[in-house]
């Protein structure tokens, strides 16, 4: 971790980013983003398990663009999102200073977007055995029973849309659901609006999640969004045969296999 | 009316509940259900969790639903027919087991939904909703109760308040006509209450910043918004928990010959809030609505409604997924902690 | 009580399937009149939502039906679908949503009676199926929500 | 406020007799927004587009839905119609009620009621319509045809001569296609390569045309008007700017005993060959599946041997890329072969042979010079059987169409053997004598009359060999179904027609529909015959189904005429129903986020980026933005965007939605 401190230290003082994004305590056992400005607080950052948001979200936000350049820190998760997020062109990957950060605080350069991607693929996503577990007990369950587990599950939703903002890849200056000529998500937070946002949540997500849980992580309601990110990530790879490097810059939706299945097609 | 109070024995508790239940009144009281405490539609007294700090959701979807229909319509080529609501449909109500931060927030709808006119949608589900409520025992580190000039024993907005004494027996405060017409249904459940000092059995919790200081500090300029605001995500997770933010949207569901107007919630968070046709926007930033958050509650609230807009309860702290903790914020804009 | 007809729409693209139905009717082959077509140019414009849309609105049954693989008038549009469909339907699956209730096909111009059998096999199907009573139920707009 | 007509078509009793229209008109005409609602006979008649139109000036209207046939039918007579009333064309929408309702129900309340929601979601549709304007294309005005059959010839040198640049594309060496191996022609009998040859000298050496032999399609880009066509040249392995043609290298070329294919595998060819002797271009090329250089690496002899050293054994194959703002498809047919017919012993017994092989013996310039022997043993034969229908109408076979050509040839052949054997008996086993042309009836009852062949209507059912004679067991069907055995010397297969190889391929490199034979199908059966539904591409002769020479020909004239009338202008329009982005206002701009997904979603390259600046001309955002150029309006990007910036003209998300909602809001 004085490795990352002092490279940030550094950034800060030579003036070469304006800011560092990173983690520091925060109250009642948390962790959380912290925007260091000025390099005598860099004493602030840490690196812990407890570490989970995504700092590529902010990567895309007004008010941090208006600061100056940028290093963050970065975690694996984090990196994935700003890979995607240079792949989508919502900005240079050159224009961000990164200071990476393995499970134990340890300080990673990259001299290159390749490097990155090779330091991701060296490190495949594992999703945890509890996440695993209820995919399955979703997937064993009868329709009926799936459709009364998520309407349970949603029910709950507040529409606060905290899973969209959480998410580096939900980076729309106009949300669909903030659209309203058509009305395509109807607005109301009762069954039929939160079923049609978290579907349409997954849809756009589908492809492009780095699945790193922020969105499931940061929702007041403890709904398990996670999971339909997960599922479609896993159809994803079973259907189209698409590995988890090629998706980091590529849309698996926006091209196609002339033998994709069609076996539910009469 | 006086304000009297009666014991009721903890063994009469469950009876108490479900005669109330029995009584064809809905009773909301916090339960607990895979580690989540909220509010729940009750028909027994064992899906009641008493023994919480705070829920996640606040107990104002009872008066103020995040859905409201205005009215219906059926539109033919020539007329259009609007059909009110029936106001008289609205069920009489009793939250039971709210804190007395929850209780207290009633106040401050109640400022903002009869400001300039009188919203009788509020003043109805109000008028037919009952606050049986519950002195803290516990506080964490997020509830600020003391520091808005409320207390875990406070009796505002309650129309009983509970507090747990000896033996576990409840100190019931009857402070309101409501409050009466509950307890002569179940009167029999009461005994005359003993001399008890109440603040002895509520949680102890200390005040940390002076809302007269922290008004007299907040500016719309010169403050710290945006290092206070970078963090934050602009959901709208803490409006949506908050027991005050009466902030809605209008909406008309259906198409051109029938359908209903809403309204919902809505928050100040959310870039869209403000933005203007013309596209602009007076709030692009979200340092802009981190200051319109606080400032709404701490000086224009007070300023135009004479009532704060804050009761302590923590809820947005607990929910926000960035930890921007506002009793944090509000110590450091009132200088400090005291 | 009435006989349940089902309501099912149609997204049909108007090279094949709509040209298609055309000859259906050509040649005179009668089918079930259950179903309403609505015209896109290809499937590769059909947005998901429409078909979650349609449900809102009382669908029982979808029809979802374009040009078969490689006969696409703008040549990918039925494949960009299809990869959609596929990723679509698996998370309508996956959330209790009654995939049996969207019909996805190829009927091409040339297939005039197979648009027709397509038609009876559907309405035959959701006939079976019922209405889509617990899609229906949440779609009508909730006139209040109270947590709890 | 809208103010919409909606006009319904009894179109006589064809939906009139189904749909009750008065309770339509009546019940449309409480659609909200609807001021004028009428039904009438045939709304497609001038006193019914005069209703429209005047309807359209009386009422104001903002909107018009026509409900009547297929939009595929009159959408573009309707639009038109509204036009001339001064409404823009594309405020006109067509309910489907023949095609998608009264034809496939039976008279009934049901139907009514589709009915009412056909026209419902229609009239909620053309609420959002917007006036669109037809965009302007310049037009490449060079003609591409495929394929240098008759067919292919002909559109080209019609094109050539109306002043425009063409580019043929051959896949084989020589022009020519199939009829250069006819030998004579029906009804008049004069010789193919006679009529043949001086056209295709003609197209060789015209100004106006570029000619691509043993060269093939290898993709297309664009649209009508701005096609940006690969050819690749086959590598001819000689150098066709040194070579003379002088045919040395033929001569000495060692490879001796390949099949030729222009014979029908009647007789054999070299590995460096012309086709035949009239092949235009008249310059060899090198087979190289077959020359022993490429298989063996050693040989070049015809190297060796040639005055011009024009021999290129490292040739590559090139590609071309040319520009061209019109296709024509004259690829032309094949017939079925060899294994397809067990029954009848063809491949099997060397005098079972097919048509195109009789022509091959008959032809003056064919393996036998001309004279009718059979290939087993060279001895002239006294009984030939000719069977027609062999794999045509043959639902069994696969084939349910009728060839059209085989009657007429049958009945030629017929001909020619009886003039070159005067002693010889024709048999012809018939279905149906299908005779329909001018003087062609004549001429078939002149091969049974004055020839004397014997017209037995009814089908072989096999034939074997016995004693070297091919017997011909078959029956009669005009006699009772009466066996009918005939000892013959040789037996002609009438075999069906077929799409020519590659036509899928080449159909869907072009994205031009084919049926289910692999024909290329036609915009519309009767009054765009010789269009695809790709715009700018076009049909002549056999490769749209079986066509003889004078229906070929004329095919072709009608497709160059159609691309003369493309030439004519300088900018053609375009329907303008393409993809567009949205723009709002500062500090937004567009509801585009710039992530660019959509780029590889689109087919034609479309979506291009575009920098929105401030003043000081510093970029603020890069967006999506569509080049209407380009577009074709698939939509296929509006579906996969995510913020929904880009939307369809004329399909658009608002209206879609109207249609859902309304064609399910029955109260």
């Amino acid at each position: 971790m004085d490795r990352v401190k002092q490279k940030a230290r550094d950034l800060l003082d030579s003036n070469k980013v304006q800011v560092v994004i990173g983690y520091e305590e925060g109250t009642d056992g948390t962790a959380r983003p912290v925007f260091i400005m000025d390099s005598k607080n860099i004493d602030k950052l840490i690196f812990n398990d407890r570490c989970y948001h995504n700092l590529a979200v902010y990567l895309t936000k007004v008010e941090v663009e208006k600061i100056g350049r940028v290093a963050v820190e970065a975690s694996l998760n984090t990196l994935k999102g700003i890979v995607k997020l240079a792949s989508e062109g919502q900005f240079v990957f050159e224009d961000i200073d990164i200071l990476g950060v393995n499970r134990n605080g340890e300080l990673y350069e990259f001299a290159s977007l390749d490097e990155v991607i090779d330091y991701i693929d060296q490190h495949p996503v594992e999703y945890s055995p509890e996440e695993i577990s209820l995919l399955r007990k979703i997937e064993s369950m009868t329709r009926e029973e799936r459709w009364e587990y998520w309407q349970e599950e949603f029910s709950r939703c507040i529409r606060c849309y905290a899973c969209r903002a959480a998410c580096p890849n939900c980076y729309c200056d106009a949300c669909i659901v903030d659209i309203n000529q058509p009305q395509w998500i109807s607005p109301t937070p009762d069954a039929l609006g939160n079923l049609e946002w978290h579907i349409i949540r997954a849809m756009h997500l589908a492809g492009r999640c780095v699945n790193c849980g922020a969105c499931a992580k940061a929702c007041p309601v403890d709904i398990p969004l996670n999971i339909l990110n997960l599922k479609l990530a896993e159809e994803i790879s079973k259907n189209f045969g698409i590995s988890e490097e090629f998706l980091l810059t590529n849309y698996p939706l926006a091209i196609y296999d002339p033998n994709d299945k069609e076996n539910f097609i009469k | 009316m006086t304000p009297q109070n009666k014991l009721l024995k903890k063994e009469c508790l469950p009876t108490f509940v479900e005669t109330l239940v029995k009584g064809g009144k809905l009773l909301y009281a916090p339960t607990k259900e895979n580690e989540r405490i909220e509010f729940k539609l009750i028909e027994n007294f064992s899906e009641i969790y008493l023994d919480y700090i705070q829920t996640t959701k606040s107990i104002k979807s009872i008066v103020f639903p995040p859905i409201e229909k205005l009215f219906e319509y059926v539109a033919d080529k020539e007329h259009v027919e609007i059909k009110d609501v029936n106001l008289n449909t609205i069920p009489e109500t009793i939250v039971f087991g709210a804190h007395p931060c929850d209780a207290a927030s009633f106040k401050v709808l109640n400022a903002v939904f009869t400001w300039d006119c009188n919203d009788e949608f509020f003043l109805t589900r109000k008028d037919k909703t009952t606050v049986i409520g519950l002195s803290c025992k516990n506080h964490d580190d997020y509830c600020f109760c003391t520091s808005v000039d409320l207390n875990p024993g406070s009796t505002e907005g309650s129309d009983i308040l509970l507090t747990r004494i000896e033996n576990d027996n409840y100190l019931a405060e009857i402070m309101t006509e409501k409050g009466e017409a509950v307890y002569k249904l179940v009167k029999n459940l009461f005994e005359p209450a003993p001399q008890v000092d109440k603040n002895a059995f509520v949680t102890q919790l200390p005040k940390l910043f002076d809302l007269n200081d922290l008004r007299g500090k907040l500016s719309f300029e010169g403050l710290s918004w945006m290092q206070q605001s970078l963090r934050c995500l602009s959901c709208g997770t803490c409006a949506y928990v908050c027991p005050t933010c009466s902030c809605f949207d209008i909406q008309d569901i259906g198409n051109q010959t029938k359908g209903k107007r809403v309204r919902i919630w809505d928050t100040c968070a959310l870039p869209q809030f403000t933005l203007h046709t013309s596209g602009h926007n007076p709030r692009h930033f979200q340092n802009e609505r981190w200051r319109q958050r606080i400032m709404h509650k701490f000086s224009y609230e007070p300023e135009r409604l004479h009532v704060y807009g804050c009761v302590g309860c923590g809820r947005c702290s607990r929910a926000c997924p960035v930890n921007i903790n506002i009793l944090e914020n509000l110590i450091e804009i009132s200088g400090g902690n005291k | 009580m009435d006989e349940f007809e089902p309501k099912i729409v149609a997204f049909v693209c108007n090279w094949c399937t709509y040209a298609g139905a055309d000859l259906t009717g050509t040649s005179r082959i009668k089918y079930a009149p259950n179903v309403r077509i609505i015209r896109f140019p290809c499937t590769g414009r059909i947005d998901f939502m429409f078909i979650l849309k349609a449900f809102a609105r009382g669908a029982d049954g979808i029809i979802v039906s374009g040009c078969h693989p490689n006969d696409c008038h703008y040549t990918s549009g039925n494949f960009h679908a299809r990869r959609r469909w596929i990723v679509f339907r698996s998370l309508l699956d996956f959330l209790g949503i009654d995939v049996r209730r969207i019909t996805f096909s190829w009927v091409s111009a040339a297939e005039g009676a197979k648009w027709a059998d397509l038609v009876n096999q559907t309405t035959a199907e959701i006939r079976k199926l019922g209405p889509y009573t617990s899609y229906h139920k949440i779609s009508k707009p909730e006139e209040e929500v109270i947590y709890g | 406020m809208a103010r919409i007509g909606v006009f319904i078509c009894h179109c006589g009793e064809n939906i009139g007799e189904t749909v009750d229209c008065t309770k339509l008109a009546e019940v449309t005409s409480r659609f909200p927004g609807v001021v004028k609602s009428v039904d009438y006979k045939y709304m497609c008649s001038e006193p019914g587009q005069t209703l429209i139109k005047e309807a359209i000036k009386e009422n104001r209207l903002t909107g018009v839905v026509v409900a009547a046939c297929s939009p595929r039918m009159h959408e573009s007579t309707f639009r038109k119609t509204c036009s001339e009333a001064g409404l823009n064309p594309f405020l006109c929408e067509i309910a489907n009620l023949r095609e998608h309702c009264s034809w496939v129900h039976e008279k009934s309340e049901e139907a009514t009621n589709k009915a009412i929601d056909i026209v419902r979601a229609l009239v909620e549709k053309v609420k959002l319509n917007e006036p669109l304007y037809p965009i302007k294309v310049p037009v490449t005005k060079t003609a591409l045809v495929i394929g240098g059959g008759v067919a292919g010839i002909q559109a080209a040198l019609d094109i050539a001569n109306g002043g425009h640049k063409v580019i043929l594309v051959e896949k084989n060496p020589s022009i020519g296609g199939h009829m250069s191996q006819l030998s004579e022609t029906f009804p008049t009998l004069d010789c193919s390569q006679c009529i043949l040859t001086p056209r295709m000298v003609e197209l060789a050496q015209h100004p106006n045309i570029t000619l691509y032999s043993y060269a093939e399609l290898e993709s297309l880009d664009g649209f009508i008007g701005n096609f940006k066509v690969k050819i690749r040249k086959k590598a001819k392995s000689i150098d066709e700017n040194l070579c003379t043609g002088c045919g040395l290298c033929t001569t000495k070329c060692p490879v001796k005993k390949i099949p030729n294919e222009f014979d029908e595998n009647l007789s054999y060819r070299k590995a460096i060959y012309v086709p035949f002797p009239q092949a235009v271009p008249n310059k060899p090329v090198i087979d190289r599946e077959n020359c022993t250089y490429y298989l063996k690496g050693k040989c070049k002899i015809c190297e060796r041997f040639c005055p011009t050293q024009a021999i290129r054994f490292d040739q590559q194959d090139e590609i071309i890329e040319v520009e061209a703002g019109a296709i024509v498809l004259a690829t032309g047919f094949d017939i079925k072969r060899a294994d397809f017919f067990p029954e009848y012993g063809f491949g099997k017994y060397k005098d079972v042979i097919d048509g195109l092989q009789f022509e091959r013996i008959a032809s003056a310039s064919g393996p036998t010079l001309g004279e009718i022997r059979r290939l087993s043993d060279g001895k002239i034969p006294k009984k030939v059987v000719f069977i027609a229908c062999a794999g045509s109408r043959d639902p069994a076979k696969g084939i349910e169409y009728c060839s059209k050509i085989c009657c007429m040839y049958t009945a030629k052949h017929a001909i020619l053997y009886k003039h070159k054997i005067h002693d010889g008996q024709a048999y012809v086993f018939y279905m149906d004598i299908r005779a329909g042309g001018k003087n062609y009836d004549e001429f078939t009852r002149r091969a049974i009359e004055e020839e004397g062949a014997k017209y037995i209507r009814g089908r072989v059912s096999r034939i074997y060999e016995r004693d070297g004679k091919l017997i011909v067991v078959g029956a009669d069907t005009l006699m009772n179904a009466r066996p009918v055995v005939i000892e013959a010397d040789m037996v002609v297969l009438a075999t069906a027609g077929v799409a020519s190889p590659g036509s899928e391929e080449l159909a869907q490199k072009l994205h031009v529909a084919y049926d289910q034979y692999k024909f290329f199908t036609e915009a519309h059966p009767k009054l765009r015959p010789v269009e695809t539904n790709t715009a700018g591409i076009f049909l002549a002769g056999a490769c749209q189904s079986i066509k003889d020479i004078p229906e070929s020909v004329s095919q072709a004239s009608g497709a160059a005429a159609k691309v003369c009338g493309l030439f004519s202008q300088n900018e053609l329009t375009r329907d303008p129903l393409i993809a567009v982005v949205n723009r709002t206002a500062p500090p937004l701009y567009s509801t585009c986020v710039g992530c660019f997904l959509c780029q590889s979603v689109c087919p034609y390259q479309a979506i291009e980026k575009e920098e929105i600046k401030a003043k000081d001309g510093s970029v603020i955002k890069i967006i999506a933005k569509i080049n209407p150029g380009l577009c074709q309006g698939c939509g296929s990007c509006v579906a996969l965007c995510r913020t929904k910036s880009i939307d369809l003209l004329g399909y658009t998300n608002r209206q879609i939605y109207a249609e859902v909602d309304a064609i399910l809001n029955t109260l």
